[in-house]
């Protein structure tokens, strides 16, 4: 008689998601899914409402990548003005995105997994947290705090807020940028440099530790997707997609993001609100495809910054074609804050920065548009149309959490297989480790399912027809 | 058009007439064909108020500023109400504070304001009265009326969902542009700012353009088209001067 | 064509005559109620049967306004022997015919000797059901128009000032305001122009007071107004009368054209240098026009929102001028008060509500119709004797007054004297003169809640704590009779029935949580049983619970 | 001194309110002295405690599931702070309750979707949370404590709100923070 | 909470009633009457129900133009006053008195069973465009009550079946 084992909130993920695992009679995994239990709407409450506002909604989707949006937003924005921003507004966006993905790739590590990596898979859940890491690991944990803080300031000083600043505008940016807060952002530089070489070297110290973390942790063959600039090297913000295959080929290269209907389709199911994309042509769910620190890692000839382009190089030495794991997820995003902060200071260096040309002027020239960012956990696609009088007749967000769908389920699979098995005696380690392949992928749910939120842990035995036999309680 | 009473033929005000009463205790003294609200701001002492705006005539409604008078039973709106000799006036008593929040959480309710993705974020007249009076909350269900978004003006657009039916709009079109393109049409909740016969706003034809109804605008409703959120700052220096200079060419015209 | 007094008693002599000379008068009700259930065909059968027997100049036919009894129509009175028949059918009219002058149809016959009639003061209705309200000559047999002569030819403005001030006479629309100092006011105001108003706009649901004395006694209204015209300093008048009532409206045009056919309306009426001209405006179904100054805004053509008071309408009222409002039954009161003098009015009634009103007496009630009362008179007087009591052997509940700006007013009070300073009381008002009755079968919140959608409804949305606050105080109402509410939603719903009523511009807004506040007070354990045991006491609720 | 339970938790809202406690940065560290976190999403409890001395709650509530949470966490908490705009008004989330739950689902599920979910609308999901009609603020189904605000609160808000609960007062917030601050 | 949309004939209205038209001739005459005056507003769009059985938008530019009153104030007070409609009525009218009376009496499950077998709640039309339900505050026949009027014809004591029934044989 089958059984399915629930896991519910997953914690220490930005959202609000649940596994259940499907037991065979003798207690083998059958089936496991991941699933995202909330869901708001955007694509449906936007509508009626003036194009312009929609960086400023759409930031709300989620508080940890509101820049993402907003950049998605705003250059979906500029398609429908027809309009090129000005040079400065295009630095300042980069920028900004610099200060993001330094704040948020600090707090998936630091905050997030470190617990798991620093006290490990077993320790006690009372100190799994980044309290844990304050306790035992006090300076790695005032690196975190520091380093996140640095992102955070960066946004800060160029859009004056730091969650939800409503600074990218269709056609620009809001407000050009002050010398003072150039020249207070160049003053950040050498700490959060001196903190991101810290965190590689312990981290690379460390990957001994995880063999059968990163052995199991969504190690599979998939396609992968990742922006890249004209010269093929890592790009965040203003670049074209690129798909590669699992030996590493270039499937489709030079993809603009506004055709990213003939590539990729959304697939919806039942037990989820989170959809599944999957590449097009390959079908689903054969399309399986990957984004994030790693993929895009994966799909770049490089960084073009010297000191990532290092790092980069070690990083694909690991295996001699695409890294496959996605545990190495967190190694990823350690090397793009290196480069988000050498790509930072790149910037800074340049005198057009303080132009007070940051907004091009226009009424809506084309009923559609489509922006694309790649945001700290991957793609996002924001396509609207508008109506003749600018307003918003529909939306479809393709948001980065939502392009790993398919691979989280096959990686909570695969953890599942591994860790469970036999007995109905299921270690907390093997729970945990449910969690943090779902972890690894850093998955944003406010983002992927416009929402979040969280419920008790349950783990429910179930009858194949659905009736509950035993519930077990952790927490 | 709105037909205040401080017009000419209000007979038993004597805009000669000074006289003296006190407001929150302070001595103050008036011409008698002031409100109490002008003479109180003039002293320096703040009642909120929404409807009013400075250079349209009073219509009294959103009964923010009314006040108490010592010996009336009746709580009176400050902006219609006028003084009279050794009155005395209490505009921030708790009594009068309370029944402000509320009317004020009333209209948070009515409509859909959403003033984190708002044109007038952080320069909202709503908003700024909820942080004035202290209103960190709504305690009353919201309603969340179906209202739309009439984008069809060249340059200017008009969401309903953040109206608060203070009609500045319909006065300032009617009283200064002397279009009277806007109006209000239906009654109670169901009542709704219209142009013309409640066509879409770009084919009113009466619709000067002038853009003076979105200046006025306490919230976001009005507002410029392409601005972004916290973007639209309204700009009115122009009302008192154009009431000024109006009454001026009246007249020359009759000279 | 101008009239004296000698032409006005020609007119009443000839008239009274004319009426002496039929040997039997039969008055069938054609006010819109009995027309409703078919008053007119009988109207017409009688006159085919009277004519068909050959018994024209003996026996008369003639339509009259409302008899007051609208639960048995059609009605008609035989005016000789004084005899009710009900419930009349073209079937029943050779019976009748033929029993004129012999002894009456018993299966028709209405007890005479009823409380209903024998009750009543009439003074506003003395005229209903007796004279035909499409002739003017009945009227004036009836002194019509003699208080107008009197005042326009043997009293100063001043006098007439007096006799109203001294009768006691309070506005009989609503909050009560004495009628002599609100006239007063007006004739004091410096300016050439000056307007009055007669309030027809009853929109009360459930009173029909003035319909009935529009539709029964039109010139009496008319004559009313013509004074306080005189009085004021008035020349010209407007009747805003609600479009819902076609029948009023046609016979007040009716009456305004014989009046002025006559010259008792126009140019210097009684020979005197007294103008005085009334047109009619359509009210257009807004009940927040009873407001004096929507109302006002409405005969602008404006719609109908009130605007703060002061200045009042009697310095600052229609077009910018001093204008006098009162409703129907007030200017109603005026005639026989100048003819009688404000002394013989005011030894009628309380001490502080002088005359007579007249309630429309509906709902769960044995007689339902229209009633003119002493006021003073014991509240269960009207209900049990006047009322003939609760149908179907029911439990009284309560009694509603003054529409939605009033309140319920519950058992222990029914020996109260129903004048307006007991009203305000127990929390009602007079109002206009509605007044329900409602049996155990009714849910006071269903009924406060009932009320509550008509504010909200009628709210102008002018003031913001009408306009969203009725809607709020609706949901909750809402809420709880589907047995949804918390005691949490009870203390908002107190606390926004009190912002409301003090914080509202008009005094629609300023009324509408009496009822509420009133069935609170009175019937606080249905509102508890709808929350905590999602229960309705009276059934008439489905809540929730009853609902799954 | 023993330590002040604190919960944190999120409903329908987009973790930024919990962003903005993050950003007191080092902050933090200070505030582990003196508070233990007993619930919420950078924590591994599973189940919301017996009891937790403070409890701020973020976002709307939205499905049934929120409403469900919501009225365990109430009866869990002490003092129950409602934390932000989504939380205090809907704010965004609300933004949803202009169109039926079916229009909504319509269009990210059957519209935007390839292949579409089979059958339709809200009843085609059966393993996740139905959603409610109108996503509603939380205080509109339990009592709340304190208002904090905000789209997010700023992060001195939450300060000073921390503070004076460790002071054994109820904060007044207001003037620190507003609608859409 | 729906909101009253512009009726979509929008510019046929004008062109399609020329001055000439026998149904305008009574809406002149009523403004002839005030002299053109704006005061008149109200009184002139009764005589337009009247003549067109409802407010047709190319007559209230008339009438707008007329009377020299703007055309959002003629909307406004077209739509402030309950007994104008901006839409053309059914073949038949059912009226259900909601005035107190009428109410205690049970006219509310009278409305509650129009809507539920005729499907049309008050203010609108059956699809087959055969019967206009309507609400009345009060008709001033409390003594009927529940009473309705039905094209015209006031009927009392109304039940949920005898309704239903009427409204039946219009169908």
């Amino acid at each position: 008689m089958g059984k399915t084992l629930t896991i519910e909130p997953i914690s220490r993920i930005e959202g609000h998601g649940m596994i259940t695992v499907t037991l065979e009679d003798d207690g083998s995994v059958s089936d496991a899914k991941f699933h995202v239990t909330q869901f708001r709407g955007f694509e449906k409450l936007c509508e009626g409402r003036p194009y312009y506002e929609m960086p400023s909604i759409t930031e709300r989707i989620c508080g940890i990548c509101p820049i993402s949006h907003s950049l998605a937003s705003g250059k979906a924005c500029d398609a429908i003005l027809g309009v090129h921003p000005p040079e400065t507004a295009i630095l300042l966006r980069r920028l900004l995105n610099c200060g993001e993905y330094i704040q948020s790739h600090a707090l998936s590590f630091f905050y997030l997994s470190s617990p798991d990596l620093l006290l490990g898979m077993d320790a006690e859940p009372a100190k799994r947290n980044i309290v844990g890491i304050i306790e035992a690991h006090p300076e790695i944990a005032r690196d975190g705090i520091r380093l996140r803080k640095i992102g955070q300031q960066i946004i800060e000083f160029i859009s004056g807020k730091r969650i939800h600043p409503a600074w990218v505008v269709p056609g620009g940016v809001n407000a050009p940028l002050s010398a003072e807060h150039r020249d207070a952002m160049l003053q950040m530089i050498p700490e959060a440099l001196a903190i991101i070489t810290r965190t590689l070297t312990m981290f690379k110290k460390s990957l001994e530790n995880y063999r059968e973390e990163i052995a199991t942790f969504a190690n599979f063959p998939t396609l992968f997707m990742g922006m890249v600039d004209a010269d093929g090297n890592l790009e965040h913000v203003y670049g074209k997609l690129r798909i590669i295959d699992a030996k590493g080929h270039i499937v489709v290269d030079n993809i603009d993001p506004a055709d990213y209907q003939n590539y990729l389709g959304e697939a919806a199911e039942n037990w989820t609100y989170l959809k599944a994309p999957y590449y097009k042509p390959l079908g689903y769910p054969e399309g399986i495809y990957r984004v994030g620190p790693a993929a895009r890692l994966n799909v770049c000839n490089g960084c073009g910054t010297p000191l990532a382009d290092q790092e980069w190089a070690e990083f694909r030495s690991l295996e001699r074609g695409p890294v496959m794991s996605s545990f190495f997820n967190h190694y990823a995003r350690l090397i793009e804050i290196l480069f988000s902060i050498e790509t930072m200071e790149k910037i800074l260096a340049d005198p057009a920065l303080l132009s007070l040309r940051v907004r091009a002027i226009a009424q809506p020239n084309f009923l559609e548009g489509t922006g694309c960012v790649e945001a700290p956990r991957g793609t996002l696609i924001h396509h609207y149309r508008v109506d003749e009088n600018g307003l918003m007749t529909w939306a479809n967000l393709i948001v980065a959490t939502g392009n790993n769908n398919l691979a989280m389920n096959r990686g909570v699979l695969q953890v599942a297989k591994r860790f469970i098995s036999g007995s109905e005696e299921i270690s907390e380690g093997a729970l945990n480790r449910l969690e943090a392949v779902i972890r690894a992928f850093d998955p944003c749910l406010s983002c992927s399912t416009h929402a979040l939120g969280q419920m008790p842990l349950l783990i429910e035995f179930r009858q194949v027809d659905g009736k509950l036999i035993r519930t077990l309680q952790r927490g | 058009m709105s037909h205040h009473p401080k017009g000419k033929l209000r007979t038993d005000l004597n805009p000669s007439r000074l006289l003296t009463f006190k407001i929150d205790d302070r001595d103050v003294s008036a011409r008698e064909d002031e409100s109490i609200l002008e003479v109180a701001r003039q002293n320096g002492i703040a009642i909120p108020t929404l409807c009013h705006l400075d250079g349209l005539s009073e219509r009294g409604a959103c009964r923010l500023c009314i006040v108490e008078v010592r010996g009336v039973a009746k709580l009176l709106p400050s902006c219609v109400t006028f003084p009279r000799q050794d009155m005395e006036v209490i505009t921030n008593s708790e009594r009068v504070v309370n029944y402000r929040k509320k009317i004020l959480e009333l209209l948070f309710t009515e409509r859909n304001h959403v003033c984190s993705v708002c044109v007038s974020n952080g320069h909202c007249e709503l908003q700024n009265l909820s942080v004035e009076l202290g209103v960190t909350h709504v305690r009353y269900n919201y309603l969340y009326p179906e209202h739309a978004v009439d984008a069809s003006h060249s340059r200017f657009s008009v969401d309903h969902n953040r109206c608060v039916l203070c009609l500045r709009c319909v006065r300032v079109c009617d009283e200064i542009e002397g279009a009277h393109t806007w109006d209000i049409m239906g009654r109670g909740i169901t009542s709704k700012v219209i142009t013309d016969l409640n066509q879409p706003w770009g084919t009113a034809e009466t619709c000067t353009g002038c853009g003076k109804c979105v200046q006025v605008c306490p919230t976001g409703a009005l507002s410029e088209k392409g601005k972004s959120v916290a973007e639209m700052i309204k700009r009115r220096q122009f009302l008192p001067y154009l009431q000024m200079m109006r009454g001026r060419q009246e007249e020359s015209w009759q000279k | 064509m101008t009239l004296n007094i000698e032409d006005l008693h020609q007119i009443a002599k000839i008239e009274q005559d004319t009426q002496q000379g039929f040997q039997h008068r039969i008055n069938v009700c054609v006010a819109a109620g009995c027309l409703s259930c078919g008053s007119g065909v009988v109207k017409d059968a009688l006159a085919r049967e009277v004519g068909k027997r050959g018994l024209d100049n003996w026996c008369q036919v003639k339509g009259v306004g409302c008899l007051g009894l609208c639960t048995a129509g059609p009605l008609i009175a035989l005016e000789v022997g004084g005899r009710f028949y009900q419930g009349v059918k073209v079937a029943d009219v050779a019976d009748i015919v033929e029993a004129l002058g012999a002894s009456p149809v018993d299966r028709l016959l209405y007890p005479d000797d009823s409380a209903f009639f024998q009750r009543q003061l009439r003074i506003v209705t003395e005229n209903c059901g007796r004279i035909d309200p499409e002739r003017i000559e009945e009227y004036i047999a009836e002194s019509g128009y003699e208080g107008l002569y009197l005042a326009l030819t043997q009293m100063t403005r001043q006098e007439v000032l007096g006799q109203v001030t001294e009768s006691g006479l309070r506005g009989r629309g609503g909050a009560g305001f004495p009628t002599g100092l609100k006239w007063t006011t007006v004739a004091k105001t410096v300016d050439s122009t000056k307007f009055v108003i007669c309030n027809a706009d009853e929109g009360d649901p459930g009173a029909f007071m003035d319909r009935s004395v529009l539709e029964s006694d039109p010139h009496r209204v008319i004559e009313g107004m013509a004074v306080a015209g005189y009085a004021t300093g008035a020349s010209q008048g407007f009747i805003y009368v609600r479009a819902e009532y076609p029948l009023a409206v046609k016979r007040v045009r009716m009456a305004l054209s014989q009046a002025e056919r006559m010259g008792i309306l126009g140019n210097n009426i009684f020979n005197t240098n007294f103008s005085f001209n009334i047109k009619v405006r359509l009210g257009a179904g807004a009940f927040v026009c009873g407001e004096e100054t929507a109302l006002i805004a409405s005969i602008e053509g404006r719609m109908g929102r009130p605007r703060p008071r002061p200045p009042f309408p009697a310095e600052y009222g229609l077009w910018e001028h001093p204008t006098l409002i009162n409703n129907v039954e007030t200017f109603a009161n005026i005639p026989p008060i100048i003819r009688h003098g404000g002394k013989w009015f005011a030894g009628i009634g309380t001490e502080k509500s002088k005359g007579t009103k007249v309630f429309a007496l509906a709902g769960k009630i044995v007689n339902t119709g229209l009633i003119e009362v002493p006021m003073g008179m014991p509240l269960r007087e009207i209900v049990y004797e006047i009322g003939g009591g609760i149908p179907e052997g029911k439990r009284f509940k309560a009694v509603q007054t003054g529409g939605p700006s009033g309140g319920c007013i519950p058992q222990q009070f029914l020996d109260m004297p129903v004048d307006y300073d007991s009203l305000m009381q127990v929390g009602s008002i007079m109002g206009s003169g509605g007044m329900i009755v409602m049996d155990e079968s009714s849910c006071m919140v269903d009924v406060a809640k009932f009320f509550m959608e008509f504010c909200m409804s009628e709210s102008c949305g002018k003031c913001a704590p009408c306009r969203v606050g009725t809607r709020q105080i609706y949901d909750i109402l809402c809420k709880i009779t589907a047995g949804g509410a918390t005691t949490e939603d009870l203390a908002t719903l107190e606390d926004l029935c009190d912002l409301v009523k003090h914080t509202s511009l008009c005094g629609l807004g300023q009324s509408a949580p009496n009822p509420v506040l009133t069935t609170l007070n009175y019937f606080r354990d249905e509102y508890l049983a709808h929350i905590h045991d999602k229960k309705c006491l009276a059934g008439a609720c489905k809540t929730a619970k009853e609902v799954s | 001194m023993a330590k002040i339970g604190l919960a944190t938790t999120w409903l329908d809202g987009c973790s930024g309110c919990h962003m903005s406690f993050l950003d007191l940065d080092e902050g933090l560290i200070a505030l582990a002295d003196k508070v233990e976190i007993v619930y919420g999403p950078l924590v591994d409890y599973k189940t919301f405690p017996e009891h937790a001395d403070v409890t701020l709650v973020e976002g709307a509530v939205s499905s049934e599931a929120d409403k469900k949470n919501i009225l365990n966490i109430r009866a869990r908490s002490g003092v129950l702070v409602s934390f932000g705009d989504c939380a205090v008004t809907a704010n965004v989330p609300g933004m949803r309750n202009r169109y039926p739950v079916e229009a909504v689902l319509q269009r990210g599920y059957v519209e935007n979707a390839e292949p579409p979910l089979a059958g339709s609308g809200e009843a085609a999901f059966q393993v996740v949370p139905q959603l409610c009609p109108h996503a509603r603020p939380v205080h509109e189904f339990v009592h709340v404590d304190v208002f904090l605000p905000g789209c997010p609160p700023p992060p001195e808000a939450i300060f000073y709100l921390l503070q004076e609960l460790l002071a054994g007062r109820i904060p007044d917030m207001r003037g620190r923070t507003r609608f859409g601050a | 909470m729906k909101e009253e949309s512009a009726t979509p004939e929008r510019k046929s209205a004008s062109a399609k009633q020329p001055p000439e038209d026998h149904r305008l001739r009574m809406v002149n005459r009523t403004m002839q009457l005030y002299r053109n005056q704006s005061h008149a507003l109200i009184e002139t769009l009764h005589a337009v129900q009247e003549s067109f059985g409802y407010l047709e938008e190319g007559v209230l530019k008339h009438v707008a133009g007329t009377l020299r009153v703007p055309l959002s104030r003629v909307y406004a007070v077209a739509t402030f006053y309950h007994s104008f409609t901006l839409k053309p009525p059914g073949e038949h009218t059912c009226v259900i008195c909601m005035g107190t009376a009428c109410y205690i009496g049970g006219s509310g499950a009278i409305l509650g069973d129009i809507k539920e077998k005729v499907g049309i709640g008050s203010g609108e039309t059956t699809p087959d465009g055969k019967v206009s339900l309507l609400v009345a505050r009060c008709l001033g026949s409390c003594g009927l009550a529940p009473a309705g009027v039905f094209d015209g014809e006031v009927a009392g004591k109304l039940s949920p079946d005898n309704v239903i029934d009427k409204i039946g044989r219009w169908r």
